[in-house]
């Protein structure tokens, strides 16, 4: 049978996550769609009890169509060879949304979660650390939301050297070279 | 006149020998690792660009004047060393006094290096005093244990004495232990690798030199030149038989160098720690042993 | 702590610009004397906004763009961008394709670990192997050079495939150069990891327990030496990682040691590795076209893609919404680990001569980190 | 410039002629281009057989060389680096990224105009230049320093007023560089 290991795994959460909507993407990839209020108990199942031991990414999306934002969880079991990923969504605030951290229980988590605070915006509740990181510098909105234009910010805030070349005008003219 | 004329011009002579061989050293290490290597005159050229920078930011006066008492020290130094034609001021300091002055030139950094108030000069200039503690102890034993054999602590006649026993009467081969101990606490005094940290640039930003540029810097590489020279005669004049003439007495810079050039391209550098343990588990061992066969 | 202490504690910076660094990377050190109290490290120095521009680009044009993301080992970047866009579209690879993505792919890891090697040895004043191993690693750069275009980017990796096909003679100045840095691995070998002062330098240094690894997500050469075989081309494996026969090295002292003597017996099985590749490649296409790039859209879906890269493991998680530009591309660089809290965790309690050292010996790179 | 050429007295001549064959480059890597550094300064490319050898502290360099894109967050730092250094000091642009963003166009985080902030003596294009480019770059600026004309650090001290001005607008306020370069000009004589 195909993805069997995969479906073992399944089955052995589904007992303890029946709300939880579980897909089979290919071989050694998981995809689970959960409320955000369990993610927290899902994640301390799955580094206790399943043998996740590795936290490989938080992956934020910003779907700002559906005013919602998407973390998604990367686990990896070392024994298993299996990838969960476990999807789940907040609502997108104008100020700072708000979530609970899973640092105490990854360390790697530290990292992702001030990323992803800096980029988008979300805090992460009883996380020791979320100050500013890479963008310590930076003054404008979270930069990673949809509604911040780098293009635009760019080209209103910088200096460009000016080049205009004849074959550039040429070009130009002739409707060329827009996108 | 003579001796005029030798004051006059031994620092110069020993400026542009240090700065060759400097130079020398640089392309050696170059060949080791595979390069071409700058032409063997590049000091001298980074010493003149050096000196003929437009902006020299100082740190106040104790920078500038304890910069003087670097090169001040070297020069004093310079003097009471002989070399071949020329031992005026050997006669009149002994190697006692020499041991002390040579400490100036580290005081004269330490100072200067403190007033820049730059944190990885201060970690730097507190390693070079431990190193110092390090090194000087066995060279100073060293000493002591050629002056008891010979009775006497002048180096002049210690090269007089070592000269009349011919090849078998050179330190190096008539004291072994003694003259090991020197060579692994000269490396030290040299500041090549392995005992290179306290101006290493991957650990702290080259150390005391951190806040050094411009004319500073030139000054200091002046003195760097200088002393090596001063520091391979010293080793020459104790255990080497000192130099009949001066060919005799480059040859044997020379070699002694490249030996020790050798040993810096191919080791790491050590911890402050570790070379300082290092520096009192086998050379200073070894000139307690040399001095306890002297002894009995 | 007593009022001594207090005053002898001092904060240094070191970094942006110290050659102890590897690349434009900065920590604040508290420390007391020689010994380190804590540590933080300060990113953002080479913040691109790499995950903001390519969600302003044709997907086409972002593999311009991805490999400058890691810039000592470019090519995973490129295959997990290739790799992560053929999964949400369908695209099928051609077998050869698949093969030479591989033989890239482990071209790239030796140059790298032959650059962190020299960078190791340099930390501790043995600039003789650094000037060594960088010049035998330009060989490999001519290789990328012949095959692809460029020295140290290549933009080869295209959904679909690869750019181009191995010029005439190719396979052949392959094995001549992995001969001669298989010569060359003994002199390394004498020069540094049996130097007894290296020893000295290295073992004791950085060290990380298996525990402490796994909890701290420690991946790939890192963790290899706290003697955990993880392995992303074994465990998780893409391109041809499964026909292919290689040993993954570990060691268990976990220290700066056993990091580098782990590397070096990768770069082994990497040589081993391209050999095999030269000679079971198929013939065959290389690409599978794809329609109009301009006006591709490729559907919606998500993929998370992983690969082994020289630091370790490096993926990518790619969202598309159905238009033309993907809609997020979520990058995890193998140092977000190491260079962060790893890094910090290491620095706290070490002396401040080793501090460089450490680093390094975790291969982070900085631009992993800030993106 | 060329009546400029003329004026200089012999001794400057000479000086020209012997400080061109040192050149210490301050080892800062600033972008990606720090990548191509190591076997520029190696046993293949060896740029120290021309004099020119990395340096640790801005205080001992004498060239600035801009490897690649900077952020703002490092332009920051390239201004406090620049104004350490001692004056001659030659900034040399490396990558496209220096001239015009290159790359990075249209990045929220990329300056786009190096010679805005601090003056620049050559560019080097490309992404990313090899190391030979590096290497022609510094027998371009070698030529300079002997021609005489690689004088655009006067520019700094003379023109203080325009480059402050970008900095200001780039960091979004003042900027403290602990260095009063016109007490520093007027101190050294700079015209």
């Amino acid at each position: 049978m195909e993805y069997q290991k995969e479906n073992s795994i399944i089955e052995a959460m589904q007992l303890e996550f029946p709300e939880a909507a579980f897909t089979v993407k290919k071989a050694r990839r998981i995809e689970v769609k959960l409320p955000s209020k369990r993610l927290y108990d899902f994640a301390v199942r799955m580094q206790k009890k399943w043998g996740f031991l590795h936290l490989s990414a938080i992956s934020c999306v910003d779907w700002i169509n559906d005013g919602e934002f998407e973390l998604v969880y990367h686990f990896w079991n070392y024994d298993e060879k299996v990838l969960v990923m476990a999807k789940i969504r907040i609502p997108r605030e104008k100020g700072d949304s708000h979530f609970e951290t899973i640092s105490n229980l990854w360390q790697p988590a530290k990292f992702f979660e001030r990323d992803i605070h800096e980029m988008f915006g979300i805090y992460f509740d009883g996380s020791e650390d979320m100050e500013g990181f890479i963008l310590t510098d930076w003054t404008g909105p979270p930069p990673m939301r949809k509604d911040f234009i780098t293009r635009e910010y760019a080209l209103n805030f910088f200096h460009y050297r000016e080049y205009e070349p004849q074959w550039l005008k040429d070009m130009m003219a002739a409707g060329e070279g827009n996108e | 006149m003579n001796t005029v004329l030798w004051i006059v011009f031994l620092p110069i002579l020993l400026f542009v020998i240090g700065t060759f061989m400097l130079g020398y050293s640089r392309k050696y290490v170059a060949r080791i690792e595979r390069r071409y290597g700058p032409p063997i005159q590049q000091v001298f050229y980074d010493i003149f660009k050096l000196m003929s920078k437009k902006t020299n930011i100082s740190h106040g006066w104790m920078h500038d004047f304890a910069i003087l008492m670097l090169l001040g020290g070297t020069l004093l130094t310079m003097y009471f060393v002989p070399v071949p034609g020329f031992h005026f001021f050997a006669q009149y300091g002994d190697m006692l006094v020499i041991m002390y002055i040579l400490l100036i030139p580290a005081l004269g950094m330490a100072l200067g290096v403190g007033e820049t108030a730059n944190p990885n000069g201060s970690i730097g200039i507190s390693r070079a005093l431990m190193m110092l503690a390090g090194y000087d102890i066995p060279f100073v034993l060293t000493f002591i244990g050629f002056a008891m054999i010979n009775h006497t602590t002048s180096m002049y006649e210690l090269i007089q004495v070592q000269q009349a026993g011919g090849f078998a009467g050179w330190g190096l081969i008539s004291q072994p232990l003694l003259g090991i101990a020197a060579l692994i606490a000269l490396q030290g005094m040299l500041g090549e690798k392995p005992f290179e940290v306290m101006v290493a640039p991957h650990e702290i930003a080259t150390g005391p030199m951190t806040e050094m540029g411009g004319k500073f810097l030139g000054i200091m590489m002046i003195q760097h030149a200088i002393s090596i020279v001063v520091e391979l005669t010293i080793y020459i004049n104790l255990f080497l038989g000192g130099a009949v003439n001066w060919f005799d007495y480059l040859l044997k810079l020379f070699i002694l160098f490249t030996a020790l050039i050798s040993v810096n391209a191919v080791f790491g550098r050590f911890r402050t720690d570790d070379a300082v343990r290092f520096m009192w588990k086998i050379p200073l061992p070894l000139a307690i042993i040399g001095i306890l066969f002297i002894i009995f | 702590m007593s009022k001594i202490d207090e005053v002898r504690d001092y904060e240094l910076f070191i970094g942006p610009n110290h050659p102890g660094i590897a690349g434009n990377y900065s920590f604040k050190m508290k420390l007391r004397g020689d010994k380190v109290l804590s540590a933080k490290t300060d990113a953002g120095y080479l913040h691109r906004g790499f995950e903001k521009l390519m969600e302003e680009r044709l997907f086409i044009q972002n593999i311009a763009i991805v490999c400058r993301i890691c810039v000592p080992d470019p090519d995973p970047n490129e295959n997990n961008y290739a790799r992560a866009v053929e999964e949400i579209a369908g695209i099928e690879v051609p077998e050869r394709a698949h093969w030479i993505r591989t033989l890239v792919l482990e071209l790239s890891r030796m140059a790298s670990h032959l650059f962190s090697l020299g960078g190791h040895a340099a930390t501790t004043g043995l600039y003789v192997l650094a000037n060594w191993t960088i010049a035998d690693r330009d060989r490999i750069m001519e290789l990328f050079e012949e095959l692809t275009g460029g020295r140290v980017y290549h933009i080869y990796q295209l959904p679909g495939g690869v750019r181009r096909d191995f010029p005439d003679g190719f396979g052949r100045r392959v094995l001549e150069v992995m001969d001669y840095i298989e010569s060359r691995l003994p002199d390394y070998d004498d020069l540094a990891i049996n130097n007894s002062l290296f020893i000295k330098r290295a073992t004791g240094i950085g060290v990380i327990t298996k525990e402490q690894a796994i909890s701290w997500g420690v991946t790939g050469p890192n963790l290899r030496a706290c003697g955990v075989a993880a392995d992303v081309r074994k465990d998780d494996p893409y391109e041809v990682y499964d026909k292919l026969d290689f040993e993954i090295p570990t060691m268990t002292e976990g220290d700066s040691y056993a990091r580098m003597i782990v590397r070096r017996k990768e770069l082994v099985q990497s040589i081993n590795i391209v050999r095999q590749i030269i000679d079971k490649i198929p013939s065959g296409p290389v690409w599978n076209k794809i329609p109009n790039p301009l006006k591709w859209k490729v559907p919606a879906g998500d993929a998370y893609v992983r690969t082994e890269s020289s630091k370790g493991e490096y993926a990518y998680y790619m969202v598309s919404d159905g238009g033309r530009k993907p809609y997020r591309v979520h990058v995890r660089g193998a140092s977000t680990t190491h260079g962060v809290h790893v890094l910090e965790n290491l620095l706290a309690g070490s002396r401040i001569e080793d501090a460089s050292q450490i680093m390094f010996s975790l291969d982070a790179c900085p631009p992993e980190v800030d993106r | 410039m060329d009546e400029k050429i003329t004026q200089r007295s012999v001794w400057e001549k000479i000086s020209a002629k012997l400080s061109k064959r040192s050149l210490w480059m301050l080892h800062y890597c600033t972008g990606c281009g720090a990548i191509e550094l190591p076997p520029t300064m190696t046993a293949r490319f060896d740029m120290e057989r021309f004099g020119i050898n990395p340096m640790v502290t801005p205080r001992q360099a004498d060239i600035l060389l801009i490897t690649g894109y900077l952020s703002v967050k490092t332009l920051k730092r390239v201004v406090l680096t620049y104004e350490q250094m001692q004056a001659p000091k030659y900034v040399v642009g490396f990558g496209s990224c220096t001239i015009n963003g290159g790359m990075y166009w249209n990045s929220y985080s990329t300056m786009k105009s190096l010679d805005r902030y601090i003056p620049v003596e050559t560019y080097i294009a490309g992404c990313m230049p090899r190391p030979e480019a590096i290497i022609a770059s510094f027998n371009e600026l070698i030529n300079k320093i002997d021609r005489g004309e690689a004088n655009s650090w006067k520019d700094y001290y003379n023109n203080y007023n325009f480059y402050k001005e970008n900095q200001e607008h780039t960091f979004e306020g003042p900027i403290e560089t602990y260095n009063d370069i016109k007490a520093d000009a007027a101190l050294f004589n700079i015209k």
